[in-house]
């Protein structure tokens, strides 16, 4: 037996977040009453993160970085002599697992794990507590920023992941965390909006392990790798009717709308998306943001990594993929379109966005994984300035920030703030001055024209404009303070002295500020220069 | 010898049986009984493909156990989750979860981060049937 | 020296935007903009005298368009030296007259600041060898245009006219752009040079041509575009005159005269241009004989002379090249600018600028009255001014062009100036006979009211006294005062030594005083005032005797046949001699012997402004009908689906009701109906 | 219809009858019962499989431990002896139910029975022992299993503090 060969420096954005782990608890042994010091440790444990992804990225699109690969002979193959025919056998050899690696980074990948982990900066930022000496019995803040680092441990691997067993493993751990940081909100809400993510995470991770335990099936190999799947596409040899797929084709495909249906839920794509208002809602703005970007990284993520197995079949495009596309982003428009606490709009705005997410993945294509992955990263640039603009004004003037009239006059009263926002709101409409959000989808587009999916596009410029209402409902009032809704009078922000002294809440706001000014000068640079964001994915 | 078709077609009267217990049942716990059934006939379908001839690196087995450590780790979470609800809502009734965020929302404290301020508690409290 | 060509640009655009965000004071505001206008001059001075006769000339680096390459030069010859010199020094006296005219406007730096703005816009349309270049400076003329001559904003006069010549010449612009544009598209480039060494497509090439014609004619006021600037009089005598000298109104043909090479190739263009100059030629100066206005009858004579300008370049053969019509352009501009100067100055001593109140007041200064008449006499063309030369070489010109076998558009030119030479002459003679013969000023100030009816008196009539008054006014009423109201006279504390003893005081009821904190400071010295409005004029009437010396250096803009100089100058004797007759030896108003009912029609332009109006009010009616059909018909669509969506809204609302059950069911079914699709749709 | 085929079946038919007992029972503690003699002869389909070592950790962990939280979840949410009226959901939630349960199960078997079609694998000797089964976790799949032992202690730590945050707040008032 040869040694698994395993290279430190490429696991590194996965093992910098369970490193801060290990360093929250010990600090929190070590200086208990430190409120902020977790998720400072968490924050660096996920810039560390990003900042490990980059050479991945840097490397361009041809490189993959790999690590744990097996090698010929490192395993044994079954011994013993079977009874099967030949055009029986599992078509997938140990001759080829014997190339496979169980992280495999490429540019795609490390491009979301950047993205994870700059957005789990953010989170962790907006979830800064104020700084009041904690009582002796709270465990609560080391515990949330285990939670987020977690969770993040689990995108992070998810994007590199490439064996089912990592890959259900590394689903599990971005999700099963922040079901409990839903949770640890503690009121009636946050149960409410707990409990139905929790079912629906649960089931949806069943259905999720059968369609992995059809591609077990179906090609014999404990990798989602296009040798499998050519594999097992292959027509068996003697069969007349070669023109017919092989019947293992169809169980390919079961088990990767079963695989989507179970990500659809990380995702909120339509009908899988009933959690989604509940638990934003219910939840804190830091555990919203974190629920609206990396749990998405995560979900595309997993989504790209059985997507690219099947690239290799040729296969032109599902009809699933573009029906729930389809549903997804106007039932999200819709709905949107009626809400009055901005947590609940962003929340339907996310089950929006997530159809434009899938959209190119009509397109079973290098070039749709791609464009996914742009749009997707250009949804959470956008979201984290939104969030991070709203729980600023959640900070600042209490639950009443969740109204969409707390933001009416914002122009007057904050105009970087507002001007945040608007490049936010803008972002996700897909106007200028929000360059990146027209050119996300206009990337997103792509690959349905030249897939020829007319209809789909069709529904997709639809809502594209329906979309802009969804945004300029909310932009209206911020820069136009007369349009605002009448029959609620504009919130004065001095509620935020009641909390206490304004010294306590400094360390709170600071936090949020360098969030939200870290997040708009990202936003910021990429619409001014699309290319910084395109060319990450190597286009 | 045996013919492979037995464990698959066992799977997946687990599955149908798993969909129709998670969606038949109100209480949390039952609905619970229903998943382990769906991921059980995962594990099924794993352990079949896993017997066959050639199947690599021992996959099939290794996976399931992983599957059933992750039922367990679920499970824990979602017990948590369950009991904490029967204690703020009196009852599991999957069917009748108010949806509590709609209109004012509830969060009346200054600071929604902070739980630790008695004044937003006892709101909380008082509220509680 | 390629610096100076940026320059001539440059420091008037930068001094308007200084005089726009910096200068609030008003010392600072004169500074800057004489200043500028000083530094403009010397510097298009250094330009003419050593042009550099190349187009590449960098200015801001190429636009990214694509297949359509837009280098955005700047061009430098013999042509834009020449013009780019006489503008700016136009646009030097307008200021420094400026200066004086406008001593107790409150927002004077606005308005300075507009000037040079405006003077940037023209400049940089002269040097531009870039279309995309020459319709900013042309853009940049017609903003100034709207804001300049709507500078008395409080007057609703003054606002509808700014209106008005925005809109028209807006409209007619649509031409002008898409005429550019046609261009550049068929030569795949905004280079001027590329533009017209392109071959072939002369489909294209002729409807682009004429597209630009009739941008141009908007700006230039050619016929069905021309009713907008003699309203374009309810500005400040200043702006008229910068519109009509030098700028905006030559602006037309300076671009024609840049694209001559493919107008002299291309008859249909041609001809479109000659027939409209034709048109507006006589019929401005037709117009502009009834009159009772000096500023509207200037306004006309403009309309007329810039005609001429555009003939010569629609007629002339092509060997004659642009010599002819820019010839024009730069007399023009010095006896038009010294013209209105000249009447401003009398406005402001008369109080009115209509021409009944100044009768007789012409003969209030040596250098006004012989301003005056050198600028009538420039204009009608009595030689030695350069208006008989260049005026004479643009008949030579047409009659070569016909005897050239131009044919039809040649003669329809020939003999619309021939009528042009009489009828100019004829109301330059009714217009300087009633100046100059009016009863002597009354050496004493005189109630204002008395003073009309005595004007009124030697013409006999109390029609003409009202007829002074016609002048145009937003709901039709008869405004007694002139078009301009122009400032009053300088102040009692502060009395103009030369004028003091002819000033007749303000007629109060018209013209309540402009309450204005009285101005001290920089150049507070009235006597330098004065000497800036003398000196203007005096420069301008230098301009108008001497301008054929600067013409020199333009080939082909003097060419005086003497065939045709004969037949003018018989002509402009004999209109003279008739005038002369019928005012009865300038006893009274010429135009008087034209019927009332002509008479009041050709004041208010011959009901141009109505069927504007009326073209409006289709337009607006239209605008209206299809703003029905869209939201009752066409947009029946949109927003059927607007209340789906709502609709729908309201049903998820309803049935969102966040109970996890529910949600499971969404899950579940979900699953199945993907996964159906998923396994029989492989697409 | 080999011996093993026949001892599948009828392991099979219990585990099928026992699943269906669970999710149709009225007594919610039965439902936990008939869950646990599921989950049991499940086992035993694994070992019929070849799998003992799966077998083994079925009965371990999901018979021993899971099922036995669920039963104390139902102790602690005061789950009540006896036929429950409203333990299901309303009739046409159960209509659907099955309708969707019918469809799963025809979807998984429709497309893996032509798949698997009529193979059969030879178990006599055993195709993974479980010498390999060990060598292959803490060798081949040492990554997912480490990532596995973080995912157990999180859900501890999150159980813990969920359960442990909302007691302490009951505590204060």
């Amino acid at each position: 037996m040869t040694g698994l060969a395993i290279d430190v420096v490429t696991l590194l954005p996965a093992l910098i977040p369970l490193a801060g782990v290990l360093v929250v608890l010990v600090a929190d042994l070590v200086v208990p009453r430190l409120r902020g010091l977790p998720y400072a440790v968490a924050a660096v444990a996920s810039l560390g993160a990003a900042g490990a992804a980059i050479p991945g990225v840097a490397a361009g699109a041809g490189t993959v970085r790999t690590t744990f690969c097996l090698s010929a002979g490192w395993f044994s193959p079954g011994g013993g002599s079977f009874s099967y025919t030949p055009g029986e056998a599992s078509p997938y050899t140990s001759a080829m697992a014997a190339s496979e690696c169980l992280w495999r980074a490429g540019a795609l990948g490390s491009s979301l794990q950047l993205g994870a982990g700059l957005a789990a900066a953010v989170c962790l930022a907006l979830a800064w507590p104020v700084a009041r000496a904690r009582p002796a019995e709270s465990t609560r803040e080391p515990i949330e920023a285990i939670l987020f680092l977690t969770a993040l441990t689990g995108t992070v691997v998810v994007a590199a992941s490439r064996d089912i067993g990592t890959w259900l493993v590394a689903l599990e751990l971005a999700t099963l965390p922040v079901i409990a940081l839903v949770a640890l909100t503690g009121t009636r809400a946050a149960l409410a909006g707990a409990m139905q993510l929790l079912v629906t995470s649960l089931v949806s991770f069943a259905l999720l392990a059968v369609g992995a335990a059809l591609w077990f099936l179906a090609t014999g190999a404990p990798f989602f790798s296009p040798d499998a799947a050519l594999a097992a596409g292959q027509v068996p040899a003697g069969t007349v009717a070669a023109a017919a797929p092989a019947p293992s084709v169809a169980l390919l495909s079961l088990s990767l709308v079963l695989v989507l249906a179970g990500l659809g839920f990380k995702l909120s794509l339509v009908p899988f998306h009933a959690w989604t208002p509940t638990a934003y809602a219910g939840s804190t703005p830091a555990v919203a943001t974190f629920l609206a970007t990396v749990s998405k990284i995560g979900a595309l993520a997993a989504l790209l990594v059985l997507v690219q197995a099947l690239s290799g079949l040729g296969t032109p495009g599902l009809l699933a993929v573009a029906v729930l596309s389809a549903v997804t982003m106007t039932l999200g428009n819709v709905m949107a379109l009626r809400q009055d606490d901005v947590v609940r709009l962003l929340a339907w705005s996310t089950v929006a966005q997530a159809g434009w997410v899938i959209l190119p993945l009509v397109s079973i294509s290098a070039l749709g994984q791609r464009s996914a992955g742009i749009y997707l990263l250009t949804y959470v640039a956008a979201t984290l300035v939104a969030f991070a603009v709203v729980a600023r004004t959640v900070q600042e003037v209490g639950a009443r920030g969740r109204g969409m009239a707390a933001y009416a006059g914002l122009w007057l009263r904050s105009p970087w703030r507002a001007g945040a926002l608007a490049l936010a709101l803008t972002s996700l409409a897909g106007l200028p001055p929000g360059v990146i959000g027209l050119v996300g989808k206009i990337v997103a587009f792509r690959p349905v024209i030249v897939e020829g999916w007319v209809w789909l596009a069709l529904v997709a410029a639809g809502n594209a404009v329906l979309g802009v209402a969804v945004y300029l409902r909310w932009l209206r009032p911020v820069l136009n303070p007369s349009e605002a809704e009448t029959g609620s009078a504009p919130v004065e922000p001095a509620a935020a002295g009641q909390a206490g002294p304004s010294a306590v809440l400094a360390g709170r706001r600071l936090a949020i500020t360098v969030a939200l000014v870290a997040s708009v000068l990202v936003l910021l640079a990429v619409s001014i220069q699309p290319q910084l964001l395109l060319g990450l994915f190597g286009t | 010898m045996i013919h492979l078709q037995w464990p698959v077609m066992l799977a997946a009267v687990l599955a149908g049986l798993g969909v129709y217990g998670v969606i038949a049942r109100r209480n949390a716990v039952l609905v619970l009984i229903g998943v382990e059934l769906i991921l059980n006939a995962a594990n099924l379908l794993l352990v079949t493909a896993g017997s066959r001839p050639d199947a690599p690196l021992a996959a099939g087995s290794v996976v399931t156990l992983f599957v059933v450590t992750i039922a367990a780790a679920e499970i824990s979470i979602a017990l948590a989750v369950i009991l904490v609800m029967f204690r703020r809502f009196g009852h599991i009734d999957l069917t009748a979860v108010p949806d509590l965020t709609k209109g004012a929302p509830e969060h009346t404290e200054r600071d929604p981060t902070d739980r630790t301020d008695p004044a937003a508690l006892a709101a909380e409290e008082v509220s509680e049937p | 020296m390629t610096w100076v060509v940026r320059l001539v640009v440059l420091v008037p655009a930068l001094a308007g935007l200084a005089g726009l965000l910096l200068a609030r004071s008003r010392p600072a505001a004169q500074r800057i903009a004489v200043g500028a206008a000083v530094a403009t001059t010397v510097l298009a001075l250094i330009q003419w005298v050593a042009p550099l006769g190349t187009g590449d000339i960098d200015t801001f680096g190429a636009l990214p368009l694509g297949d359509l390459s837009a280098p955005l030069h700047l061009l430098s010859d013999e042509l834009s030296g020449l013009i780019g010199f006489v503008v700016a020094f136009v646009v030097l006296t307008i200021q420094a007259y400026t200066v004086w005219y406008l001593r107790e406007d409150a927002r004077y730096p606005q308005f300075a600041a507009g000037v040079s703005l405006f003077a940037a816009g023209m400049l940089l349309l002269v040097q531009s060898a870039d279309l995309v270049l020459t319709l900013v400076g042309w853009e940049i003329m017609g903003w100034c245009s709207w804001l300049l001559i709507g500078h008395d904003s409080e007057r609703a006069a003054a606002r509808r006219a700014a209106y008005k010549a925005f809109m028209v010449t807006r409209i007619a612009d649509i031409a002008m752009v898409v005429g550019l544009i046609t261009l550049s598209v068929r030569a795949r480039s905004t280079d001027l040079f590329a533009v017209l060494t392109e071959p072939g497509r002369t489909g294209l090439l002729t409807f682009g041509l004429v597209c630009v014609v009739f941008g141009i004619a908007g700006k230039s006021g050619l016929v069905p575009f021309h009713d907008w600037l003699p309203d374009a009089m309810e500005g400040p005598t200043p702006v008229s005159a910068l519109i009509h000298a030098a700028t905006m109104v030559a602006a037309g043909s300076y671009v024609i005269a840049r694209l001559f090479s493919l107008y002299a190739g291309n008859d249909a263009a041609r001809t479109v241009l000659a027939v409209l100059a034709a048109i507006t030629m006589v019929y401005a100066a037709a117009l502009a004989f009834a009159q009772s206005d000096l500023k509207r009858l200037l306004a006309y004579s403009t309309l007329s002379q810039v005609a001429i300008m555009l003939s010569a370049l629609a007629a002339a053969p092509a060997a004659f090249g642009v010599g002819p019509g820019m010839g024009h352009l730069v007399g023009h501009a010095f006896f038009k600018a010294l013209l209105f100067l000249g009447g401003g100055w009398l406005a402001v001593i008369a109080g009115s600028t209509a021409l009944a109140p100044m009768a007789g007041h012409v003969r209030s200064g040596v250098v006004l009255r012989w301003g005056m008449a050198i600028g009538f006499a420039a204009l009608a063309g009595v030689p030695p001014l350069v208006g008989f030369f260049t005026k004479d070489t643009v008949i030579d010109a047409a009659l070569e062009g016909a005897a050239d076998g131009a044919g039809f558009r040649a003669w329809v030119v020939v003999v619309a100036l021939f009528a042009t030479v009489l009828l100019t002459a004829a109301y330059c003679t009714r217009a300087w006979l009633v100046l100059a013969n009016g009863p002597q000023p009354a050496r004493r100030p005189a109630n204002g009211a008395l003073e009309v009816e005595r004007v009124g008196a030697p013409a006999g009539s109390v029609t003409n006294s009202r007829l002074a008054g016609v002048a145009w006014s937003p709901d039709g009423a008869v405004v007694a005062a002139g078009t301009e109201r122009p400032p009053e006279q300088t102040s009692a504390g502060e009395p103009d030594p030369e004028l003091v003893d002819e000033t007749p005081p303000a007629p109060s009821e018209h013209r309540p005083s402009v309450q204005v904190a009285p101005w001290r400071g920089w150049w507070s010295d009235t006597e330098l005032l004065a000497l800036l409005r003398t000196a203007s004029v005096a420069a301008l009437a230098a301009g108008s005797v001497l301008g054929t010396l600067l013409l020199l250096t333009l080939p082909g803009s003097i060419h005086v046949g003497w065939l045709s100089a004969v037949v003018s100058v018989l002509l402009i004797a004999g209109a003279a001699w008739a005038v002369w007759v019928v005012a009865r030896r300038g006893q009274r108003d010429a135009a008087d012997v034209l019927p009332q009912p002509v008479r009041a029609a050709a004041v208010a332009g011959l009901g141009a402004d109505t069927a504007y109006a009326a073209f409006g009010r289709a337009v607006v009616a239209t605008a209206r009908l299809v703003v029905f059909l869209d939201r009752d018909v066409l947009d029946a669509y949109p927003r059927a689906f607007a209340a789906t969506t709502r609709a729908v809204g309201r049903a998820g609302q309803r049935t969102h009701r966040a109970v996890p059950s529910l949600g499971l069911i969404g899950v579940v079914a979900g699953v199945v109906v993907v996964a159906v699709l998923g396994v029989t749709v492989w697409r | 219809m080999t011996t093993r085929d026949i001892v599948f079946v009828v392991v099979g038919v219990i585990t099928a009858l026992s699943g269906l007992l669970a999710v149709s029972t009225r007594h919610v503690v039965h439902a936990a019962l008939w869950l646990l003699v599921c989950l049991g002869s499940l086992a035993g389909c694994y070992i019929v499989l070849g799998q003992e070592l799966v077998g083994i950790v079925q009965l371990l962990v999901y018979v021993g431990a899971i099922v036995v939280l669920v039963l104390f979840a139902l102790m602690l949410t005061r789950a009540p002896i006896g036929p429950q009226p409203d333990i299901d959901a309303p009739v046409w939630q159960r209509v659907v139910a099955a309708l969707l349960g019918a469809a799963t199960t025809a979807l998984v078997a429709a497309a893996t029975l032509p798949v698997i079609g009529q193979q059969s694998v030879d178990l006599d000797t055993p195709v993974v022992t479980t010498q390999q089964i060990a060598s292959a976790i803490f060798g081949t799949w040492v990554w997912p299993f480490e990532l596995l032992s973080v995912l157990l202690l999180v859900a501890l730590v999150g159980a813990f503090a969920v359960s442990r945050v909302v007691l302490a707040r009951r505590s204060r008032s």
